[in-house]
């Protein structure tokens, strides 16, 4: 932020006075804020509409949820970093849009390719990122709109898959009663979880969201690690996008649209600091369930549309409110 | 969350008052999409056309100028659309209309830019009282500033029948579109503010190291709360002049102008880091934009194209930008 | 007075005669009592008049048939979620729930189908659905699918235009989102006819995604490149016609040139009155809001046969569409008054509207 | 006896119940310069910052001028005629001299609200001219030196004057501690000349300057002011002794050990030009060897250091490790081949403040600690514990925040880091004493002995000669990018003014 930090001390005892602050209730409570915040809105929903619990509800949210949750875990990563991908999003339904054209001629060879190419894309918003240095804010909103453009020039109309959705029907099933995309986006999200904590990735990662320059005076390769994670958003978005098709059988330029900021928001609910290197994935998956109650759940017992969004932005700014490390991101941009 | 430019070097561009004024990138490129649009379109660059581009950014200028003070400030705004929803429906059902009874005129007018404040002042203050990324804060007040938008609005959006408010928002003066006569004296307002007033330069200083502005004993926190009120005002103004041009107040009359602000400030070369850039920077970004949108219309180019050239063009734009201040050691998030 | 008539216990009252007249006839048992009977509307908002009018329609038909159990669900444009609304419904007895569902996008149709012939709720789809889908192919609780032939709105409303300026001259079109079904075939229409009248000439074509702030630009930087060669404007809806309406309103040409939009949304009609649009097609949103619950409150008081046993043309047909203009503009813009649909909602009348097989 | 002008009485300050000031009073009289000494976390930076409005003292009184003063905040403070220099330049790059000078007291130059710029910049050319500095107040801060900021550090310092219509308080934090020679002379100056206009309070850790400019000189040890000597009558031996408690080895006279012969050459640099900072430097570093570069800053040294570790491109010439030319693309490239860089800004290059000790010290070398791909935690834990014992890091517990600790122990961290690493070969020291006492540098001085001694080459860029030539075996030194001298270890050990003739 600045190129002249103020004295060590001046900050030492910012930093310490929010230690003595905080450690009332302490980190590890603090951890469990967003559990709270989760069951908060559930527990008022199931007060209104007790049926909301019952398996097939549960269930119901969880398949809801399943694209959310697998835009925001990769979203993590990179937020992790200190960065943000806007465009996840566009990427996911230029996906579905891709597979659906694609698939009827080559199967799930399609799909496949599919997903590599988004994987490609996302690298390649990280490359440009690094090279360039522009923020990935800047490298990602364009990135919106370039792909996002593509996807309704390519087709400007939803595509319907008839012929081969067997090739994507396993997303829309269940297995053991759950949603297989759901047990996908979980699968993902723990095995990125043991990841981190098991690899020295996780270290990495964490370290360049606390202090880029340390991390490179240490040797680590900061771009490369960038750039994997980027190509990590840009799989996940692929794998939302096949989601969704295979839900609604058809593949569409703006289906994923309305989620960008659900799973942006997902992800900062579950305590993720904006500014990188506090937070982590098993917070996200949180973050997600609650964005998914407040999306489904206000409107499934029937509170006027208007106060959905209302309640929506208030737990945002709550939740983040609490579950902020403000002793790490002292300073609220 | 934007660049963390640790040792970089920190804006080329002198700071002091009328020194904005010389030939910038962005504006020689603004110049050279304008010729290049009247060489391949015959009948653009005609004095009609010019006006309609005029009346085309009217909007986006008044929103670029609020939305300057707080990227300035290395802060940023999501909320632009929830409160110009807001504002618009506060204008419609308070002037004369088909809803309620009321005839405020301009008085109307006068209330819903003051709406808009009073939701840019609660957005400020919880930033600085709650200590939450800008972000987070923005993001949810988009959200429920909606939901009042849609309280309002009912079953049916409110159409406007007062003529001095119609006026205002479609007639011309001398030939000049009068919503473009507002957006410029905004403008200058703006470059007043910026570069005369406390506030403005209090801003520079912020974006260029808060902290540092805190251990002096800077009024921070005034001038961020300020900053988001402003932005709230024009926000609120935009929404309803948006409102007296289409003649009803509506949900929507804001739909995508977050983006696209966010992109014009941009492209015209004011940094997401905050302490570089400026309102006529913006006010050149926003330029680009309606030049390009109005451009591509008149070669017949469908808005869909228009999204991905503009994407194109924010990169470009962020590239010129960032370009000389590349280094091995530099920060970027 | 008048009024009073219509006050809800006289309709309920008149409800109770109509259903004892009709239980003789009665081809089936009731599968549920009329007590347990869920109605819910599934669209995208309320914001817009037109959707209002859905609402609107459906309650004045819960009303009218004495449905207590009347849910509105709204999605805000987001397909996932329509879907999503309807299966956490089903939490509590499926097999007595009836849904009439706007879709927020084509797509949408097929999941929320799926979900009914899982679960053993009734499903009524509006406007279209992807291709090769369809009711009567052994989706057994999708009792009905009323299309709305947007190709014959385009035609119809583009007729009107080209007349209005003559056969002669120069129009513009504002389309629609171009992932959507009436989006592309309103257009379709307005082509079709410009190839029977080649006086007209299509001088620029773009989309404003329904959106009237989008719109507006749009048609002045027509303006300022065609001026005098717009001779007509034709807009796939009602909201881009007004938002042209306004653009030509700032050029001082409001009421010069010739509009025309479909929806048949109050200030459309009214514009139409006042002569600064010429027409609009409306499928009339009230009769939309409600035919489908008619449908399915016909089948669970076991009035109406099953579907699986309707003709395939009853499973998908084709939605009358009223043309809007001056001479009959005034009856539109007054709130539609329940004895306009009662007999509509009859059990044996449930097909009155049916311009034919829509498949 | 004359009132003093500003009067500290029995001041007390604690951090989570760590002391940081005990009842400590001073006083300073007109147009005096108090020298303040200690060691780190004596309570130097503290006390300043109490006088400076920046802490809250808590307990004790601040007597400015006969009249009690509470010091809520900078403004306060300015308010009441006292205002600091920072050690760590505290200038708004991206905003003109002028706002930077009068920031927060624009008052005099607003007229109706709105800046009058030509009066602002006058009211600043006007605190320019007290220092005689030719700097535009219209200028973009950013463009400027580092002695030119500097300057605009002391011009706002003085402004305060005019507003509180008295002779200011300046308090100096360690203004020399990043400068050179050169830059040194120059505050030293600057403050002999602000004697006649201010009084002044002087931290540094350099005893020499201290006495130089010092009316008297006040000690503190452990938040404690001991002693206060007038400069006439002590030297620097006194002053040490009463900031360590103890007879400190002198440290230059102690003999560098001879470099074994026939140490092979692990890195070899023939030619390598950076145009913007230096040209054909050439060098060879045995294992063993402490090569030792003495310069000013700025001549291009730590541009050499940097582009050694992959940190800064190189134009022309060649790099050798072990006989292999290397390209050095990035940091990551130069750790690979076993070169190790401690940078110079601690804080901001070298430690992760909120990751514990242990992921600090294994940042750079977790491939090391692998067991397959994973991390084998129990060695990572044995290996840490290990160099915490061996470089005595005095820290609570493996996974104390790095921030608690204090600098000298910070840097020891640094240092660790690079030598969990299995494969070190070549260890670039930037300014690693920078800000420490004089007791961790002892330590420091030791542990980068016994590193050599074990077959490391280490190439040392310090603050001051005497530094270099405690160290080195062989020194070159640099002078405007270019090489002005060698001393090579084979050689007779040269004079410190031998060296200091070749960099000035």
């Amino acid at each position: 932020m600045t190129p002249a930090p103020p004295p060590t001390d001046g900050n030492a005892t910012i930093a310490s006075r929010d230690r003595d602050v905080r450690s009332r209730f302490g980190r590890a409570a603090r951890r469990f804020v967003p559990l709270a915040i989760l069951i908060g809105p559930l527990s008022m929903v199931s007060a209104i509409e007790p049926s909301f619990l019952s398996p097939y509800a549960l269930n119901v949210l969880a398949d809801e949820s399943s694209v959310i949750l697998i835009l925001s875990t990769a979203q993590t990563v990179v937020i992790l970093m200190g960065g943000i991908d806007l465009s996840m999003t566009a990427i996911a339904s230029l996906a579905s849009v891709l597979i659906a054209l694609v698939l009827p001629a080559t199967g799930s060879g399609g799909i496949l390719g599919v997903l590599v190419l988004t994987t490609l894309i996302g690298a390649l918003q990280g490359l440009i990122h690094t090279r360039t240095q522009i923020p990935s804010f800047i490298v990602t909103l364009a990135g919106l709109g370039v792909w996002s453009g593509l996807a309704l020039t390519i087709a400007q109309t939803t595509i319907p898959v008839t012929s081969s959705y067997a090739a994507v029907s396993w997303f829309a099933r269940s297995s053991m009663g759950i949603p297989n995309s759901f047990n996908l986006a979980l699968v993902a999200l723990i095995l990125l979880a043991l990841a981190f904590r098991l690899l020295p990735l996780g270290r990495h990662v964490y370290a360049i969201g606390l202090a880029e320059r340390v991390a490179l005076f240490s040797g680590l390769h900061v771009g490369r690690i960038k750039i994997f994670g980027f190509a990590l958003t840009g799989l996940s978005s692929g794998l939302a996008g096949l989601t969704m098709l295979a839900r609604t059988s058809s593949g569409s330029p703006t289906i994923a649209d309305s989620l960008l900021l659900p799973s942006i928001a997902a992800v900062v609910i579950g305590g993720t600091s904006i500014t990188g290197g506090v937070g982590g994935l098993g917070r996200t998956l949180i973050g997600a369930l609650t964005i998914t109650v407040l999306r489904v759940g206000f409107a499934a017992i029937g509170v006027a549309p208007a106060y959905e969004p209302i309640a929506y932005g208030m737990v945002v700014i709550v939740a983040v409110a609490l579950t902020i490390d403000r002793s790490k991101a002292h300073i609220a941009k | 969350m934007m660049p963390a430019d640790h040792q970089g070097p920190v804006g080329a561009r002198p700071a002091a008052a009328g020194q904005e004024l010389r030939l910038s990138t962005p504006l020689l490129a603004l110049i050279v999409l304008y010729l290049g649009f009247s060489l391949i379109a015959p009948g653009f660059a005609t004095v009609e056309n010019l006006w309609t581009i005029a009346d085309r950014c009217a909007i986006p200028l008044i929103l670029a100028v609020g939305t300057t003070f707080i990227i300035l400030q290395g802060s940023i705004d999501l909320s632009i659309e929830g409160v110009m929803a807001a504002s618009s429906l506060t204008v419609a059902l308070c002037v004369l209309n088909n809803r309620t009874g009321l005839d405020l005129g301009l008085f109307g007018l006068a209330l819903a830019t003051l709406a808009g404040a009073g939701l840019g002042l609660l957005t400020g203050l919880a930033i600085i009282f709650l200590r939450v990324p800008s972000f987070m804060v923005t993001l949810g007040v988009w959200s429920a500033s909606t939901g009042i938008a849609m309280l309002l609005s009912g079953d049916q959006p409110p159409l406007i029948r007062d003529s001095v408010l119609r006026a205002l928002g479609l007639g011309r003066s001398l030939a000049v579109p009068n919503l473009f006569l507002v957006a410029i004296s905004i403008v200058l307002l703006g470059y007043l503010l910026q570069n005369y007033t406390r506030f403005g330069r209090y801003s520079m200083v912020i974006g260029g190291g808060e902290d540092l502005a805190r251990l002096l004993g800077l009024p921070v926190d005034r001038c961020k709360v300020l900053a988001f009120a402003f932005a709230g005002l024009l926000s609120g103004l935009a929404g309803a002049l948006e409102s007296a041009r289409i003649g009803l107040g509506h949900i929507d009359v804001g739909a995508g102008q977050m983006f696209a602000t966010i992109s014009a400030v941009v492209i015209g070369g004011t940094s997401l880091g905050g302490g570089r850039g400026g309102v006529l920077q913006s006010a050149v970004g926003i330029l680009t934009l309606a030049v390009l949108a109005d451009g591509l219309v008149f070669i017949g180019v469908s808005p869909y194209t228009q999204k991905a050239v503009q994407g194109a063009l924010i990169l470009s734009a962020a590239l010129v930008a960032t370009w000389p201040h590349r280094g091995r050691l530099r920060i970027v998030k | 007075m008048k009024r009073a008539l219509y006050s809800p216990a006289v309709l309920t009252a008149c409800a109770a005669v109509i259903v004892i007249v009709a239980t003789p006839a009665a081809a089936a048992d009731a599968i549920c009592q009329k007590s347990d009977i869920r109605l819910v509307n599934s669209m995208r908002e309320i914001a817009q008049p037109y959707h209002a009018n859905l609402d609107k329609g459906g309650r004045l038909f819960a009303a009218w048939a004495g449905v207590k159990n009347y849910v509105l669900q709204l999605n805000q444009g987001d397909s996932d979620k329509q879907i999503s609304l309807m299966r956490l419904l089903l939490t509590t007895s499926p097999s007595c729930t009836v849904f009439n569902v706007e879709p927020n996008a084509d797509l949408v149709v097929k999941p929320m189908v799926d979900t009914a012939n899982r679960s053993g709720s009734w499903i009524v789809t509006h406007w279209a659905h992807n291709e090769g889908l369809h009711p009567f192919d052994g989706n057994d609780h999708w009792v009905a699918h009323v299309a709305v032939d947007s190709l014959e709105a385009g035609v119809a409303i583009s007729r009107l235009l080209v007349d209005a300026i003559g056969r002669t001259g120069g129009i513009v079109a504002l389309q629609g989102r171009l992932d959507t079904d009436p989006a592309r075939n309103r257009f379709a229409g307005l082509q079709r006819v410009l190839e029977q009248t080649p006086g007209v000439k299509l001088l620029d074509q773009q989309t404003a995604n329904w959106d009237r702030t989008a719109a507006f630009p749009i048609m002045q930087t027509w303006l300022a490149k065609y001026r005098s060669q717009i001779n007509g404007v034709w807009a796939a809806n009602d909201d881009m016609a007004l938002g042209a309406l306004e653009a030509l309103r700032a050029a001082g040409l409001a009421g010069k040139i010739p509009i025309v939009g479909v929806d048949g949304i109050p200030e459309a009609i009214a514009a139409i009155e006042k002569g600064e649009m010429i027409s609009t097609v409306s499928s009339d949103a009230y009769y939309q809001g409600s035919i489908g619950l008619a449908m399915g409150v016909c089948i669970l008081t076991g009035q109406t046969p099953l579907p699986a046993t309707w003709s395939k043309e009853n499973r998908e047909f084709y939605l009358k569409l009223v043309v809007i203009t001056r001479d009959n503009a005034a009856q539109y813009l007054r709130e539609p008054q329940p004895e306009t649909y009662i007999h509509d909602w009859q059990c044996d009348r449930l097909w009155s509207r049916s311009t034919g097989k829509a498949f | 006896m004359i009132e003093p002008i500003l009067r500290v009485e029995g001041v007390s300050k604690s951090f989570a119940g760590v002391r940081a000031l005990d009842d400590v009073s001073i006083d300073v009289r007109a147009g005096e310069v108090i020298g303040l000494i200690g060691q780190n976390g004596a309570g130097k930076s503290t006390l300043l910052k109490v006088l400076a409005g920046i802490l809250r003292a808590d307990r004790g009184s601040i007597v400015v001028r006969g009249t009690p003063v509470t010091l809520a905040n900078v403004g306060a403070a300015a308010a009441s005629g006292i205002s600091i220099v920072f050690q760590e330049q505290a200038l708004l790059p991206n905003v003109t001299v002028a706002e930077n000078i009068l920031l927060g007291h624009e008052s005099p130059a607003l007229h109706a609200g709105f800046y009058n710029w030509r009066t602002l910049y006058a009211l600043a050319a006007a605190q320019l001219d007290k220092l005689g500095a030719r700097i535009s107040p219209s200028a973009l801060t950013a463009t400027l030196s580092f002695g030119e900021r500097q300057l605009v550090e002391i011009a706002r310092a003085l402004a305060v004057e005019e507003r509180t219509r008295h002779a200011p308080i300046i308090l100096f934090d360690e203004p020399t501690s990043m400068l050179d020679p050169k830059g040194i002379e120059a505050v030293l100056g600057q403050i002999e000349r602000l004697r006649q206009r201010a009084s002044i309070v002087f931290v540094s850790h350099r005893l020499d300057e201290v006495l130089r400019v010092s009316d008297r000189i006040c000690v503190m040890v452990n938040g404690r002011s001991i002693a206060i000597r007038n400069r006439a009558t002590c030297k620097v031996a006194d002053l040490e002794r009463l900031m360590l408690g103890r007879e400190l080895d002198a440290e230059d006279d102690q003999q560098v050990p001879l470099l074994k012969p026939g140490a092979k050459v692990i890195l070899s640099v023939r030619g390598l030009t950076r145009h913007s900072s230096y040209q054909d430097v050439s060098f060879e570093l045995h294992s063993g060897e402490v090569l030792g570069i003495a310069e000013l800053a700025g001549s291009g040294g730590e541009s050499l250091c940097r582009t050694l570790f992959g940190a800064e491109r190189a134009d022309a010439g060649e790099i050798i490790l072990e006989g292999r030319q290397v390209r050095l693309r990035q940091p990551a490239d130069a750790v690979r081949l076993g070169i190790g860089y401690v940078p110079a800004e601690r804080r901001l290059d070298g430690i992760i403040g909120s990751l514990g000790v242990r992921e600090n010290m294994t940042l750079a070398h977790l491939d090391d600690l692998r067991r397959g791909p994973i991390i084998d935690m129990a060695r990572e834990r044995e290996v840490v514990k290990s160099w915490i014992e061996r470089m005595q890091i005095r820290t609570p517990e493996a996974d104390t925040p790095a921030q608690d600790l204090s600098g000298g122990n910070q840097q020891k961290v640094v240092l660790a880091k690079w030598l969990v690493g299995r494969k070190l070969k070549v260890l670039i020291l930037d300014h690693p004493l920078r800000g420490l006492d004089v007791g961790v540098k002892a330590e420091m001085f030791s542990l980068i002995r016994e590193l050599a001694e074990a077959g490391l080459g280490v190439l040392l860029l310090a603050d001051t000669v005497d530094e270099v030539m405690a160290l080195s075996h062989s020194i070159i030194v640099m002078k405007d990018g270019f090489v002005s001298g060698r001393f090579s270890a084979t050689a007779a050990k040269p004079s410190r003014l031998q060296v200091l003739e070749r960099m000035v």
